[in-house]
């Protein structure tokens, strides 16, 4: 364990000898990796390219084959009028679209912290050893297996102002006071996403971090156990590092998916200004709206967006890169 | 059985260079260890025999041969790591026998009674069917030990493979690991601990290292009685070697002056030194007298048997003379 | 003394129970009011009960008699099965290679595979459909057959499997590592037969995770393919209607769901031995 | 060379001749839903004996915004496999460059067609789509409510307005809490453009775009339109009416707990279903109109079209598929079975339409007010135009600026959208 935590190394001034092992280990990296990065190229490259592309052109669907290059027009234009007055139109002075992308973080922030916590409860509970613990967690697991377009009708139904059955137990429970429209009104309407949806993806953060949980050995609590250490400081000192790579990973892919939620909002709350996220309001550009090239502008600026937040999140995270090799 | 050679090795990770030009020769059937505090390199020289890690520069030779780009697996050697890491999803069994079944031309016969055999020496033959969360830590090392056996190797690796177990357990295992090397005496052993008792007990002999070179090899009485430098001389010998310096040296010509706590000799009066008693150790067999005496640490007699010094008690103290390790300001022996 | 520590004791095991029982019953509820809803037929369904009332097998009938729903679900799991075994082999491997090889470039090579995840499924829609219908050898074509789904599915199931297997892989101790490697394993050998029995509650995780993500997967369903034999779960989901345009199938919709969720479940029950164990103590440490 | 020429001439006009005289495959998209399905089928199997030519149904998620992404996506990319598409109204003039025109294939039956439902799929002078069947809402009002507390039925909102909220207090007191006077369709989706347009058109606010391109949406006959159904939400309406689509109407409609509900015809059946609580205690009329001098009843055109792919291999085939869809025979098999209204005016006089479904000729009435949506004028922005116009009713009706405000900044908006003289 003398080794691991050590930068890779620098070329030195001497020639290196290559070693069997090393070159054996390099070589099997080199087919290893190339199955994986070939499928993702074949797969991934080309349509994210090509929507690249479309964002610096004036391609509409009508006719996606005669699309002309504008540069950076879908972004930033402006016309001078006579009068002197400057016009910028664009992605970057559309309000619609600033106004996305501030639902969009209030949304992926909301979403990912509570089910982070939560995620850690249920992971703590099911890493604990008790009768019935199998058939807890396949249950655990209903709310992310359910497919999201069903899931996401389901809660509609059951948040309908008159016939849901939410609004029904919540007066029963004496914790509403009155019906609530709760997709119908701009306050509840997201509210009611960051509900469903942090019922539904919960499960995947418990799951991952179970599984990180899982890969801590145990002895290290029986250890800590006999050494009397409170289980909170327990929790602070000892679960929480161990789990830590689990947990950083489980929040990245989870953020991700937030930051670019799309069907969940599509289908319970499509229009209302409240909930519209960048890729809602992206779909709606592209397919609804003869602005495909407008759409994919969005989609571009979406990634960049989601890119920056990923790069500072794992700045400040410090989600390692390295170690655990040789 | 193979002799091992290294001639001006270096290892540097990215800028840092741990290991710095170590020449060194490790004899056939010889069991040398490599002792030293941490951060010296020891470890990180043994996965350079071993071939885990790369050589930055120099040679390593295993019998008259470079085996420097030698993959671990082909340079006939086994290794017990400090962790043991036995593979946990196996039995005991496979775990011992996984090496074998991975090298071509090994039949299942062959490969059973090798892994009983291995299993005999270490008296872990009930167990070959369990898993390794079901033993104890002993139990643990111990299969480590009998996995490097059965791959029947030229050269044995240790890297400081007690340093898990409690005490009592560790003389136990160090004796298991002596008869080893008296039983395989065909095997070279390379053994790398911090602890100099190991060092001193298993070894034929000791290579010490510091910062990344060798401060000196030899025999453990060798080390003993005619260390190379003050390093090698407090790093040697429990208590540590008393130093000297100052005045007090300079009556003996030196510039600091090494006396073990066994060499020096409580005289009633007209002593070479005097010191009031500050501490008191007993251990049955043999006890410790701590002297404040104006050095930078307290000076520690050894006495046999049990002692009743109090402390403030003034005692006059003299060295056996032909014991006396003199040493130069660059911390060299005069000789 | 020991009274009130018994008690404390107790009320520690009543909370326990109760957080599990919490736990369950959100995410339970939804589910169980789908069932609920699945045995209800016309207008019961827009009356809100908390028991069933009425138990009518009209709505399961329906999903099989519309469409062509026992095709989709054989389709659902081909697609899925197929889809998470590729990713896993193709992850375990890029994972040994990412983790436990050191190369200039590593880390951008994680954030490359990582800006995958970042395009909008929505925006890569359009060029993975020329994609998808380019690819066509000799007669045969990869639109609208199974293998469209379980190619563009590695879009988002490669990037998250490689991503989790490479953090729990980089976790594992060194030394079990280099004991195989003296012991003379190859890379392959590694990771088949030291790292992968190590690495079953991650594997297990993430292939559970990965499945579900194909078996739910809806837009690509959707677009690439285009006869009832080919569609699978969600999209058949989705075509599942009542009498007229406006008419939402409810009690179908809800029965198909449960029908969809079941297999789900029995995966889960049959793998969640998996889920446990793994590396707990043994091979490290004393 | 001559002969070559010749040669090749020859030859396509010899496979041109085969291919048409050859059974085709053909492929059919459609976004119908259980019974239309397999109503469709049905016809498709005769129409597969009359010509020789199969056809394969790819059935479609009933979703019309899923389905219009999809259609997009297809046509765009040239996809080849789909010959026939069925479309909304509001589509053809959206999706008019990928499909072939039918002036010239359909000219001797679109005489047979209501102008208006022809003219809704002609875009610059192309016939588009041709029309399969027809939709216009109407107002669903209990009968036995309105008998009980001695009312008429409305025929201006001001009077629903006014019997709504009688009946409901009435009702409430007399224990029934869930009780509501009127649901509509408030969402923020292509419905509430529906259900505005009528509020603006019935008011004499004319139909935000004009036939001719002009933005008319900015006046106060339908800023007050608008501001009349804010003033429901809250009262005779319930705030969740907010996120109301038809379904969800329906729903509180068909319990019981409406008096007045604006829907399609579809709820015309359901409504009067076995599970029904008000099977048999309602009736239909057309909605109700505004004040002013221009006041009329109003109703949203809607309805189903058949287009021809221009990326169809096999072209004559898939006309002629079009042309069986609207025609006659099919349409009044569909009247019959399903319910639809023809697009056909002699089918509304049709005896045995009328046997087997007494409420379509009544429903001639509600037609004979229909409006299409801007959907012509607009072209490829249609959905755009529709989308700020309905998140600006939407705004209104949550209380976020009175319609007049939330007008102007549409009509503004729209301008920007229209961009110069021509959409």
């Amino acid at each position: 364990m003398t080794t691991d935590t050590l930068a890779p190394p620098v070329t030195v001034t001497v020639p290196k000898i290559k070693s069997e092992l090393m070159q054996q280990r390099v070589r099997a990296a080199r087919w290893f990796l190339l199955p994986m990065l070939l499928a993702l190229a074949v797969v991934a490259g080309w349509p994210l390219l090509r929507s690249i592309y479309f964002s610096f052109t004036d391609a509409s669907l009508t006719d996606l084959y005669g699309a002309e290059w504008i540069g950076f027009g879908n972004y930033l234009r402006w016309t001078t009028l006579e009068s002197g007055v400057t016009r910028y139109r664009g992605l970057l002075v559309d309000p619609a679209w600033w106004n996305a992308v501030w639902n969009t973080l209030r949304f992926a922030a909301t979403s990912v912290f509570f089910e982070a916590i939560l995620g850690m409860i249920v992971a703590l509970v099911l890493n604990a050893e008790f009768r019935g613990r199998s058939i807890v967690r396949a249950a655990i697991l209903i709310p992310w297996a359910i497919p999201t377009i069903v899931s996401a009708k389901m809660w509609s139904w059951m948040l309908n102002d008159q016939f849901g059955i939410l609004n029904d137990l919540g007066l029963r429970l004496g914790l509403l006071s009155q019906k609530v429209a709760w997709t119908a009104t701009a306050e509840t309407a997201m509210q009611a996403v960051l509900i469903v949806d942090i019922w539904k993806t919960t499960p995947f953060m418990a799951l991952l971090i179970l599984a990180g949980l899982q890969m801590v050995p145990r002895d290290i609590y029986e250890a800590a156990d006999l050494d009397g250490v409170h289980p909170v400081k327990q929790f602070f000192r000892i679960t929480l590092p161990l789990v830590r790579p689990a947990l950083m990973v489980a929040i990245i892919f989870r953020l991700l998916d937030a930051l670019r939620i799309f069907d969940l909002i599509y289908v319970l709350t499509p229009n209302s200004t409240a909930t519209k996220t960048m890729s809602v309001l992206a779909r709606e550009n592209l397919f609804d709206f003869d602005k495909f090239a407008y759409g994919s502008a969005m989609s571009t600026l979406l990634f960049l967006i989601i890119a920056v937040l990923t790069m500072l999140y794992i700045w400040l995270g410090k989600v390692r890169f390295d170690g655990g090799d040789r | 059985m193979a002799s091992i050679e290294l001639r001006n090795i270096r290892k540097a990770f990215g800028a840092v260079e741990v290991i710095k030009g170590v020449d060194l020769e490790v004899r056939k059937g010889e069991f040398m260890v490599f002792v030293g505090p941490s951060g010296c390199g020891k470890s990180t020289l043994l996965r350079l025999i071993s071939g885990l890690e790369d050589i930055t520069s120099g040679e390593m030779l295993f019998d008259g041969k470079v085996v420097n780009a030698l993959a671990p697996s082909k340079r006939g050697i086994a290794m017990v790591f400090q962790s043991y890491a036995l593979y946990p999803h196996m039995t005991v069994y496979e775990n011992m026998a996984f090496g074998l079944t991975l090298e071509k031309g090994h039949s299942k016969d062959e490969i059973q009674k090798r892994v009983e055999k291995a299993a005999d020496m270490l008296q872990i033959r009930q167990y070959l069917d369990r898993l390794p969360k079901q033993l104890s830590g002993g139990q643990r090392q111990r299969v480590a030990i009998g996995r490097a056996i059965t791959r029947d190797p030229k050269v044995f690796l240790f890297d400081e493979p007690l340093s898990n177990l409690d005490a009592a357990l560790r003389v136990a295992t160090r004796i298991e690991i002596a008869k080893l090397h008296e039983s395989m005496d065909n095997v070279t052993m390379v053994y790398v601990t911090h602890d100099q008792v190991e060092a001193m007990t298993l070894a034929d002999r000791i290579c010490v290292l510091r910062d990344g070179l060798v401060e000196q090899v030899g025999t453990p009485m060798e080390l003993y009685e005619h260390p190379n430098s003050v390093f090698v001389a407090g790093f040697i010998g429990s208590p540590k070697m008393n130093f000297i310096s100052g005045e007090k040296a300079k009556a003996f010509n030196a510039d600091t002056v090494g006396i073990r706590g066994e060499h020096i000799n409580i005289v009633p009066g007209n002593g070479t030194w005097t010191g009031t008693v500050i501490h008191t150790e007993n251990l049955g067999a043999d006890s410790y007298v701590y002297l404040e005496m104006g050095t930078e640490e307290p000076v520690v007699v050894r006495l046999d048997g049990a002692n009743n010094y109090k402390s403030g008690d003034t005692v006059h103290i003299a060295p056996m003379p032909d014991k006396v390790h003199r040493f130069d300001a660059a911390g060299k022996p005069i000789r | 003394m020991g009274a009130t520590i018994d008690l404390w004791k107790i009320t520690k095991t009543v909370l326990f129970y109760a957080l599990v029982v919490f736990i369950v019953v959100v995410s339970v509820f939804p589910f169980y009011y789908a069932i609920l809803t699945s045995f209800k037929s016309g207008t019961d369904i827009f009356r809100i009960t908390y028991w069933p009332v009425s138990f009518s097998f009209e709505n399961y009938q329906a999903v099989f008699s519309q469409g062509s729903f026992p095709r989709n679900l054989l389709n659902s799991i081909f697609v899925a099965s197929v889809t998470v075994i590729l990713a896993l082999f193709l992850a375990v491997t890029a994972a040994f290679a990412l983790s436990r090889v050191r190369f200039r470039g590593r880390g951008f090579l994680l954030m490359v595979i990582l800006a995958v995840s970042m395009f909008p499924q929505i925006a890569v829609l359009a060029g993975l459909f020329e994609l998808v219908r380019a690819v066509r050898i000799g007669d045969w074509q990869m639109y609208n057959t199974p293998w469209a789904l379980i190619f563009s599915y590695t879009i988002f199931t490669l990037p998250f499997t490689v991503w989790v297997l490479t953090t729990f892989m980089r976790d594992l101790p060194v030394e079990i590592e280099e004991a195989a490697i003296v012991d003379g394993a190859s890379p392959w050998i590694i990771i088949t037969r030291v790292f992968m029995p190590l690495m079953w509650p991650a594997l297990v995780t993430t292939g559970l995770l990965a499945f579900i993500g194909a078996w739910n997967e809806f837009l690509f369903a959707l677009t690439f393919t285009s006869s009832n034999d080919t569609r699978t779960v969600p999209v058949a989901i989705a075509l599942l209607s009542g009498g007229s345009q406006y008419e939402i199938p409810w009690g179908i919709i809800m029965a198909a769901s449960v029908i969809v969720t079941v297999p789900l479940v029995i995966l889960v029950l049959i793998f969640q031995r998996k889920i446990v164990s793994g590396l707990t103590a043994g091979g490290v440490k004393g | 060379m001559k002969i070559n020429k010749l040669l090749v001439g020859l030859l396509t006009s010899v496979t041109l001749v085969v291919g048409s005289a050859q059974a085709a495959d053909l492929s059919i998209v459609s976004g119908d839903t259980g019974n239309g399905l397999a109503f469709l089928r049905s016809q498709l199997d005769k129409f597969e004996a009359d010509t020789g030519h199969t056809v394969t149904v790819v059935p479609m998620p009933s979703s019309t915004s899923d389905q219009f992404g999809q259609y997009r996506l297809w046509l765009a990319a040239g996809n080849t496999d789909i010959d026939v598409y069925q479309t909304d109204v509001i589509w053809a003039p959206q999706l008019a460059d990928q499909f072939l025109d039918l002036t010239e294939a359909a000219a001797g039956v679109v005489g047979d067609h209501f102008p208006s439902i022809i003219e809704s799929q002609t875009v610059d002078g192309k016939l588009v789509a041709l029309p399969a069947f027809t939709d216009a809402p109407a107002l669903y009002y209990r009968k036995d409510l309105l008998e009980k507390y001695g009312k008429t039925v409305p025929t201006t909102w001001a009077e629903m307005e006014a019997t709504a909220k009688e009946i409901m207090d009435a009702e409430r007191a007399a224990g029934n809490p869930e009780m509501w006077g009127f649901v509509f369709q408030g969402n923020a989706y292509e419905g509430l453009t529906c259900d505005a347009l009528e509020w603006v058109m019935s008011n004499g606010g004319g139909q935000i775009v004009e036939a001719d391109g002009t933005i008319s949406i900015n006046n106060e006959q339908a800023a007050a339109a608008i501001d009349r159904a804010a003033s429901w939400i809250g009262t005779i309406s319930p705030e969740g009416n907010l996120a109301y689509q038809e379904e969800e109407s329906r729903g509180v409609w068909q319990l019981g707990n409406a008096v007045f509900h604006r829907n399609w015809p579809y709820a015309y059946s359901l409504g009067n279903g076995d599970d029904s609580a008000v099977k048999g205690l309602f009736d239909v009329a057309p909605l109700p109109k505004g004040d002013g001098p221009d006041a009329r009843s109003a109703a949203t055109l809607g309805g189903w079209n058949v287009a021809v792919s221009k990326y169809s291999p096999d072209p004559e085939a898939a006309i002629e598929l079009a042309l069986f869809l609207s025609s006659t025979e099919v349409q009044k098999e569909r009247a019959i079975n399903q319910s639809n209204l023809p697009t056909i005016v002699s089918l509304y006089d049709d005896a045995d339409v009328a046997a087997a479904q007494p409420i379509i000729p009544s429903w001639k009435d509600i037609f004979l007010n229909a409006v299409p949506r801007p959907s012509a004028p607009t072209k490829v922005k249609y959905n755009e135009v529709s989308s700020l116009f309905w998140s600006a009713v939407h705004n209104t009706l949550s209380g976020n600026g009175t319609a007049a405000e939330n007008l102007e900044l549409l009509e503004a908006d729209l301008t920007d959208l229209k961009g110069g003289e021509a959409w």
